[in-house]
């Protein structure tokens, strides 16, 4: 079980969702997350500047397998049925989407609490590293405090 | 006996001041420690002062897995820095 | 903002995620749950009935105002760009998505939040009456106890 | 005074046990709240009494509002009786 993929090319959330789905006909409930590249930096369109083009950079061999390791600790807490996860690596352009976490469980409770430590984990602990393009220059995103927040959450 | 040969990868700013992703070094046998190699490859380039100027802001791993800068070397063969990841 | 749907015809999950997607281009995290209308009754395939149809009722009118509440709810405790619900009603066959509820933010944490609130609400407040066929007859589905100590999870 | 007519409405097993899924009744005053409807309704026929033997199974909503049975009907103009929901 499980999906990994790292890809330079961008994908269609809804096909791959449906695919999923498709795939886990016995499982109840199906949580996802997709994560959408915003044209502005900060916290809302008007006080950020305008974002024209992002790059994400990755380790490669280690993303994938950090990934992989990030499925295998949430199915060890949950118990689930499936799971995916896709992420963008490249050139991205506003509105694409970078990630996309699926998971499928008997029971919506998990499927939600499995996705939601996919993403907090996913940001803190897989190697990728984003550069966003404006007018004035290309900046590498700084990591957000809050993000540790989140993932540290989950420790145990 | 001659040093091992350890392959170190850089990531996002850490690459762009160090001015190249990555390199093969053999380090002498007095660097025990992730935090170790990072004071003497600092010592390589003054890209590469830049890049380690600052280790708060640095992450590891080793072997393709998260360590800590206080983490031994042991018989690692790969040792990556990159700034804390953000992708999601 | 936020869309509420209650149909007879079946939905594509996928394509209705891919349009709440291009309507919130500026949300960093879209959220979403997709109940799907499994083939068995019970907690496994294995030790459950075969289940080859299901009929959803509805109190029309009802029905949507208080999915429309719930949002309402919803969009008070986060902060949130858009929300969507499509519940079926009538006919469905298994593989069929029942309900999907999608939520747009620009943080993930609230875009999750609010979409398991969604879910844990709806399955204790929205009129909807599930009715499964097997082989030896149809049964109205029951009330499961684990979902109201979902919803009063929520209760403040 | 002649009684205000009241729309009540049944749904799943409620309904399949009542034999019907509305009906407009005029109910005496002396029902006050949404536990004296029950009661009353219970006479009109075995289906009514049946539907309503175990009413910890009975769920309200007075004019689309969920509400408990002790609620007073005021001048209320539609109650359903309905099971615990199993939507989603």
């Amino acid at each position: 079980m499980a999906t990994i993929r790292v890809q330079r090319e961008a994908f269609d959330p809804g096909a791959e969702i449906n695919g999923f789905c498709t795939r886990n006909p016995t499982s109840g409930g199906i949580a996802t997350f997709i994560g959408q590249m915003r044209d502005f930096r900060g916290e809302s369109r008007n006080d950020g500047e305008v974002v024209t083009a992002m790059t994400l950079e990755h380790y490669p061999g280690m993303a994938e397998s950090q990934l992989a390791e990030l499925v295998k600790e949430a199915s060890g807490r949950w118990p689930l049925d499936d799971a995916l996860v896709i992420h963008r690596i490249g050139s991205l352009v506003p509105g694409e989407a970078i990630v996309l976490a699926a998971v499928a469980a008997t029971h919506r409770g998990d499927a939600f609490a499995a996705c939601a430590f996919l993403m907090d984990w996913l940001k803190t602990r897989a190697p990728f590293w984003k550069k966003e393009a404006t007018e004035t220059g290309a900046c590498w995103v700084e990591a957000r405090e809050a993000d540790e927040d989140q993932a540290a959450k989950w420790k145990r | 006996m001659p040093a091992a040969s350890l392959t170190v990868l850089y990531f996002a700013w850490v690459k762009e001041k160090v001015g190249l992703g990555a390199e093969a070094v053999s380090p002498p046998a007095s660097v025990a420690t992730v935090s170790d190699l990072i004071d003497w490859l600092a010592g390589r380039s003054p890209g590469h002062a830049a890049a380690f100027a600052d280790r708060k802001l640095i992450k590891a791993a080793v072997d393709q897995v998260h360590a800590p800068l206080s983490s031994k070397l042991g018989d690692a063969r790969e040792v990556a820095f990159f700034p804390p990841v953000t992708g999601g």
